[in-house]
């Protein structure tokens, strides 16, 4: 059996054959702040989509906003993979480097694939710029890059040429380079331009003069690739078979914006979204804020507290409250979550996990709040929490965290990540049949009401508009009466209202999905997950399967309450491996539960798994089917 | 009591409401004496007066005593976590603006904790009523000084006396930028009456601090401006168009210097007095806050303590232009249907149907 | 052998000799907030302990301030064990319940023992006060009162006649009427007029008619006992054999508040604690307000986050920062916590646990804090977590708190709670001797100084006080640099931190006292506990052992991390129960590290454990020794 | 560069200290064109004049582009967390107050987030300096409004336009009791040095509020009033004792109605104008916060906005008052050994020795 390895059969070998076929391409852009990455890149994505391939990308910001340019901190850059196969991650390690400057060389080279393309702008190659990447000698010169297929290409001084009859100023002449980069990777993938041409005079409406320009340099950069014998060759990756339908390439912040939306309006309820920007979860609020007409009220409040509190307040209205954030606003919502716990209102809270602790590395990624989502709060203090797995799953992760925030009268933490908030993978347009909706009935009849009586499957209580006559009532955060919801200080009460609320949690078990496997369900094997680790670990497992190991893949959507088939799957393996962000979250809460050894494969770098690292481990744990 | 079954109350809405209609059917647990049981009344009776709809108000509370307030008034109500309960409050009016949101606050909750949310909500205008209670205290945690106690005060935390300044409850919110200030006193009855219709009748936030005594903690920490003997001299009410007098003969007056320094003068037509005629009207309508906040800042024993409507000025509130921005982008949108938000920006067919 | 149960061998049983010799006795004062109860019961505390008796004291507040006088919302309590033995609990069952209004029989009568003593004050039998405790028929007449032996006092009206001549006025004369019961209680238990006497005259010092009052009242309460033949008998309880030496009667609160001021004094550091007032850890605020004479400064902040971010700042100036809050308070300062432990500074945060979730039962106790306080941070935030066990062990887990923090330069979360807090013991004064000092050493030399640099024992940076010459650096709390602490966003360098980070923690392993084991060290059941739940596992277990049960049980300190030995235990023994006020959260971290199926033994009702309640667990899950 | 090790910096005190002394060996990493740069030079500047002890100085700051600020200064600093830094300053202050502590914050960190604690740093009148980089926008977060950006503010977050009426940072400051509070810009470079000076020499919190232009996401905020054609007649530099006057010609002045209500006049000997001599004098030291509140209040297009130092009055400190007290209690003390401590109130002595 052959492996799948994204970088072991397509790497672009010179050949006679003008254009050669391959199946898997990793590109990486990358370059200053200020020289575009991140719209080439997505450019790029775009043509790779309409061209049918299936893909994955992964944007890599600096922390600063503009750091000064040239050094290493400002480098920016963007990630693709796109395949004629199924794709499930950005790639381990780009099989083409375009580094528009020497600190995103030197920041980017270690990660390119030995033997790999590398394209780069020499004129960016200055003394002053060579020192800034803390380059002691010339890249160019000293002989580092020896191992790779290095393309010299002046394109500050090309791009210059190319439009120095435009009139621009020779900033913004300088600006328009990274469309050189972007023509000449057209050339190499044999993408057709058309469309390029329009994107670019849509993008640049309003500054005509720089539509203009940018195509020319664009074009420039393409048949420089066709014309200047630099380049022997290029490829073509054909469409992948993937399932039939419309297409929208999406992020996952996109995506779970998307869903909160859609989750409300199955519901048939309004979507109130309270929020406080912080990356990597700001972009939530912005989407959201452009829904006004999709039934979506946003409020950016003063601060998280205030956010999550607001949120409360909107459930209360019958609104369904939502909140979003990253590890340390989500510590600042501990306290209001807990009393929309305890006035058992239904509401979502986003948690776009970030480099912890503290403010760590807030523009990586990590998965290291799920104890966290799970126990930060005080008292007993059960909430569902679920996670997203790709940026598009984001879309029918938050759908499902408004389904049972609503059944089950609770807040539930939806949690994904930097990783799934900012990379972006096609996503295949559901049709409106194929969801579910589930309407909320909101309690009308005075007749018997009682504040905390539960229903009895769900256990969840009844949901009161204000303003629905006969049904004024008052909750709070003080213990409440099991029935009346009137304060109560009875022992006995407390007790019972503390196993309530936890059966009340633990009933979403009634109501889950299918569990997520990949291959038989057992054997020697089983690499357990959470989150946006799922692209990597399913790569990885059916890479290894296909080398003939005994390993499965579970990837958990339910973090609390678990699946209920999860505790007998795991008994079914002789090793259980957890591959996760941190140090072993998931891990402690498996073990506490099911009194399995699973085994932790852990990464804390604000880097998402390479398939390799994975693979690496199910080498080290599975043995061979016989 | 019929169907009642909500924590106990009635629902509905008789002909003609009165203060019982008002009231929950729990018991009322602050301590015998306590100014808020008189809070509690008036604003009972206000509402009662004002035939408000119960079932379409809504008090929200922080923690502390006062802020029990909610369980006693046969309302939708909401006792919150300590000092948020303004956040709380605009979120539910923001959604909901079609409600009638109260909310209730002390001095430790809304100012110390709370300060924030306060100000906040105050600098947006949002279509509340917020009564804060001020005792100068916190009872419900035993008696600790609170950021209005005056400087020096003995407390458990501060046994040889406290070394903050106290804040200004008027200056804060007139700081934020509020629509609508006011002070009332507890045992005030007319006063607070006209004081919370006031307030009711208010489009945007309206700021109450109400002066209320604890009868444990901080007993008769006001007593020396409402005290009956004292009240003439050291009260000023103010009335929106009479002049700025106090003095149990209206014979003292209130107006400011070129340098915009306040003084008092003596009224009267004689000699180094200065007529009614120059007194400054009270005009609650003054765009610019400073002329209130002037007036929030005197302070016995320099100045009378004035109570009533300081600053009253219309201005859009913000549920109502959030509501408006809803209406706008509903009206300009091409579909609102879910699968068109699916399919907003570029799409593109593929897979083996795609050519 | 001989059951040592509190409640079976010294109830006080009529007899001929008018003075009976018992060896334990429970009694609960219970009345109206107003009617002192909290006054009487400790003053009969301070004679009780006076006469060498061993004892433990909890007390039972409403939550309202001022509750409706005469109604069960304002019911006071305060219960007393005190013994010629060592003393554990305050006691499962009162022995003698003294009932000053009806409310106070109502919601106290239940927990007297069948056939205990009742001492009613009948003239607060009215019929107001009757409906008000919800009562429909008066108890003192519907038989309700059959199984106990009840003495049915007016001690309304003895105490109005006592003081028909004082001058007072009745208001004030009403007030006096908890002293009869005092002085009956004095005669019943055989104790010494004069300290009292004495006791109100200081008490009462700067109201003099009022201490007349009181000790004629007392007095009266007292000869009546004598003479007025309604009891026919009184008690005795001797002195306890209990290790020689000075003793002092002390609160779970003042304890940790004098164990903190002692902490800084043995590091010779200044204290300085930031607080915000909250039930029931306001008294740390207040005491140590009292203790600037000792070094301590405090500051009331403005809220939680406040309090803790001072905290934080003290300690960068090179004070020992310190913060104490209950459960909702706490979840505010998480993200202040985060930042603390990035920082690497030593800090003590007291969590006086309380009902939750969310405002739950503020004036009741609970252990339901425990995972918040492990996990209640965003990203990888390991932080040492240690438990008081009794109110005078408050102190030196104070004192050890301080110790770890900054000998690892680390917050470290100090745990107690409600029934701590204001719970009462014995406590033997220490020896100056007795308790080692740790002298800090801050560093002061500019040479080769790195700012992340560590000690390699303990992994602890150097502590270095802002004004020391040459010293100036910055911190912050985005990843720094494992040696310079500038800011770094290396991914190995980032992982390797939280490694750091978390080992250093791990490091607290190795300077731990000894692991608390009461029993033999392996057999059928282990009963585990932390915190308050240590005098009840420890009175069950001894007197399960003496019944013959293979019982043994151990008191965790230390929980993050765990004591070194533990592991080896817990596998020692057949079966491991834990006992505590949650619903099984030390269950889950023991599980999850040892893979031990230990079992919970919950409660969940805002009071303590009762010894029996352990017993009967104990009876259920140990066999006895053959 | 020596022993230089301290996150790279140089220790000591040399005789006479530079701008180059006070930096950091970080590279600055503020967008090209931002503001910071120059409020870092100049307080650089400022710092080296007036030969301030770096080892003796603490900078604080929360989370922001303006927060990285600290890692700049070449002193001790601490990057905390987003908005409390006036409650770390305030613990290290009282604990510390033989430091020299700065505090940097920006309009999200200290008006956002963080308003609460600025505002009870202010009325407790810590010795601090609190500098607030007011560029109108989140900087660091990309673009969205912040508390002080117009209504109508189109950023990320509100795509019509917000909806919140802006907080005036400085009428913020002096609601909540503020000792010193001044406004500067970033560019004017003199003013800007003039302004910290004075900051500096302050006892008590000082609160600056600086204009600061954030080139990528506001660029241009303040241009209506820092223009160089338009400043003369759109700013009014304050200076204690001199008239309050602006124009290019000093021609016009404001002064108060007896009302309470500010107002230009046309300042001259000419008919209906005002003489120079009766234009009110600017006085920083008026106990009445409300003079500075007016002045406060005066915002283009209406009225000049005043820029320098507002109000500057004497009060003492609480780290002073907390220190004083410390002081009295060790005085008083009749023991301070840790023993005597232990033994405080009722003691007895038991076990088998005990007779
Ligand atoms: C997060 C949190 N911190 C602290 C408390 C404790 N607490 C409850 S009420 C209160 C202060 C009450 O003072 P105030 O708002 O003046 O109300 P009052 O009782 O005087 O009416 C405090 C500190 C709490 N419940 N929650
Ligand atoms: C608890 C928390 N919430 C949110 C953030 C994200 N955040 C960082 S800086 C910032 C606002 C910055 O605005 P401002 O204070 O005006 O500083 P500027 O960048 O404009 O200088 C926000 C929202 C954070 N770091 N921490
Ligand atoms: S403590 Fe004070 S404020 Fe609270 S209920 Fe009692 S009297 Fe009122
Ligand atoms: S984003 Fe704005 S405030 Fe931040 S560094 Fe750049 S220009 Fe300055
Ligand atoms: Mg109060
Ligand atoms: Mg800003």
């Amino acid at each position: 059996m052959q492996s799948q390895q994204e970088s072991a059969s397509h790497t672009p070998i010179p050949a006679a054959n003008p254009i050669e076929e391959v199946d898997t391409v990793v590109i990486r852009f990358c370059g200053d702040s200020g020289d575009g990455m991140q719209l080439t890149g997505s450019e790029f994505t775009k043509v790779s989509a309409l061209a049918g391939n299936d893909l994955s990308t992964l944007p890599d910001f600096p922390a600063e906003i503009r750091a000064p340019a040239g050094t290493i901190a400002g480098v920016s850059g963007f990630q693709l993979q796109f395949s004629s196969r199924v794709v499930f991650t950005p790639g381990d390690q780009p099989d083409v480097l375009v580094a528009m400057n020497p600190a995103a060389l030197k920041s980017n080279l270690e990660d390119l694939k030995k033997g790999g393309s590398l394209i780069l702008n020499t004129g960016a190659f200055t003394k002053g710029n060579i020192t800034k990447a803390t380059y002691e000698t010339n890249p160019l010169e000293d002989g580092s890059l020896d191992g790779y297929k290095t393309y010299k290409i002046d394109i500050t001084k090309l791009t210059k040429e190319c439009l120095k009859d435009s009139g621009l100023n020779s900033k913004s002449i300088d600006r328009c380079k990274n469309f050189f980069a972007l023509g000449l990777t057209f050339w190499m993938y044999n993408r057709p331009i058309e469309p390029e041409v329009e994107s670019i005079n849509k993008k640049f409406a309003k500054k005509p003069e720089l539509a203009k320009a940018n195509i020319q340099v664009f074009k420039a950069g393409y048949h420089y690739g066709e014309t200047a014998e630099v380049f022997t060759e290029s490829f073509e990756v054909r469409a992948a078979d993937i399932p039939p339908g419309r297409y929208r390439n999406i992020m996952g912040n996109s995506a779970t914006a998307i869903g909160l939306v859609t989750g409300a309006q199955l519901a048939g309820v309004e979507l109130f979204f309270a929020g406080y920007p912080i990356t990597p979860a700001s972009s939530i609020l912005h989407e959201l804020s452009r829904y006004k007409a999709f039934g979506a009220t946003t409020f950016q409040a003063e601060d998280e507290i205030a956010a999550a509190c607001a949120a409360v307040g909107g459930s209360f209205g019958g609104a369904i409250g939502m909140t979003a954030s990253s590890g340390p606003g989500i510590a600042l919502k501990g306290e209001a979550l807990g009393l929309a716990l305890s006035l058992e209102l239904p509401m979502v809270i986003v948690n776009v996990q970030r480099g912890g602790p503290s403010t760590g590395l807030p523009t990586k990624t990590e998965q290291s709040d799920l104890l966290q989502c799970l126990y930060g709060r005080n008292g007993e203090s059960p909430m569902p929490v679920i996670a997203a797995m790709t940026p598009s799953d984001c879309f029918y992760t938050a759908i499902e965290a408004v389904r049972i925030a609503i059944k089950y009268m609770t807040p539930v933490m939806l949690m994904t990540d930097g990783y799934l908030a900012n990379g972006s993978e096609p996503w295949k347009l559901p049709k409106k049949e194929d969801i579910k909706p589930f309407p909320t009935t909101f309690r009308t009849d005075p007749e018997g009401y009682q504040v905390y009586a539960r229903d009895e499957e769900t256990l969840a209580r009844a949901w009161v508009k204000p303003g629905t006559p006969g049904l004024a009532h008052r909750v709070g955060g003080l213990e409440k009466d099991a029935l009346t919801g009137n304060v109560s200080y009875d022992p006995h009460n407390h007790e019972a209202m503390c196993h309530t609320r936890a059966a009340k949690v633990m009933a979403v078990q009634n109501s889950m999905g299918e569990l997520l496997m990949n291959g038989p369900d057992q054997g020697d094997l089983l690499m357990v997950g959470w989150g946006s680790t799922y692209g990597a670990i399913t790569k990885a497992t059916n890479l290894m399967q296909d080398e003939g190991y005994s390993v499965s893949s579970c990837h958990l959507r339910w973090i609390h309450p678990f699946h209920p088939k999860l505790g007998a799957l795991l008994k079914r393996f002789k090793k259980v491996v957890v591959a996760e962000m941190n140090l072993g979250q998931l891990v402690k809460v498996l073990r506490a539960e099911y009194l399995i050894d699973c085994e932790p494969l852990c990464k804390v770098q604000g880097k998402p798994f390479k398939v390799i690292e994975i693979c690496n481990k199910i080498a080290e744990r599975a043995g061979k089917v016989s | 009591m019929g169907t009642t079954t909500t924590n106990g109350n009635k629902g509905g809405l008789p002909v003609k409401l009165t203060r019982k209609d008002y009231q929950s059917d729990q018991d009322v647990r602050w301590c015998p004496g306590c100014g808020d049981y008189a809070i509690l009344a008036q604003v009972q009776k206000v509402f009662a007066e004002l035939n408000i709809n119960r079932d379409e108000t809504v008090f929200v509370s922080g923690i502390g005593c006062s802020s029990r307030f909610p369980y006693y008034m046969n309302t939708y109500g909401m006792h919150s976590i300590h000092g948020r309960a303004p956040a709380f409050a605009t979120g539910l009016k923001v959604s909901r603006p079609d409600l009638n949101v109260w909310v209730i606050t002390g001095d430790g909750d809304g100012l110390s904790i709370g300060g924030n949310h306060l100000i906040h909500c105050l600098r947006r205008n949002v279509d509340l009523k917020i009564i804060l209670f001020n005792n100068r205290i916190y009872g419900l945690t035993k008696g600790q000084y609170s950021p209005t106690s005056e400087l020096g005060k003995r407390s458990p935390s501060t046994p040889l006396g406290s070394t903050d300044n106290p804040f200004n409850p008027l200056s804060i919110a007139l700081g934020a930028g509020a629509s609508f200030v006011a002070r009332s006193i507890d045992t005030d009855v007319k006063h607070l009456q006209a004081t919370l219709k006031r307030a009711a009748a208010h489009k945007g936030t309206a700021f109450i601090e109400v002066y209320q005594n604890c009868n444990v903690f901080n007993d008769l920490t006001f007593i020396n401006v409402t005290g009956k003997d004292v009240k003439a001299d050291r009260q000023m009410p103010l009335t929106h168009g009479q002049p700025l007098v106090f003095g149990k003969d209206k014979d003292k007056g209130i107006r400011m210097t070129p340098n915009g320094i306040p003084e008092i003068v003596s009224v009267g037509d004689g000699d180094g007095q200065v007529p009614l005629s120059e007194v400054p009207l009270h005009d609650e309508t003054v765009a610019d806050p400073g002329y209130a906040f002037m007036l929030g800042q005197l302070q016995h024993p320099n100045f009378p303590v004035p109570i009533g409507v300081l600053r009253a000025v219309e201005a859009p509130t913000y549920d109502e232009m959030v509501a408006d921005q809803i209406q706008l982008a509903k009206s300009q949108a091409k579909a609102t249907d879910i699968e068109s938000l699916w399919h907003m920006g570029d799409t593109w067919d593929a897979g083996s149907t795609a050519e």
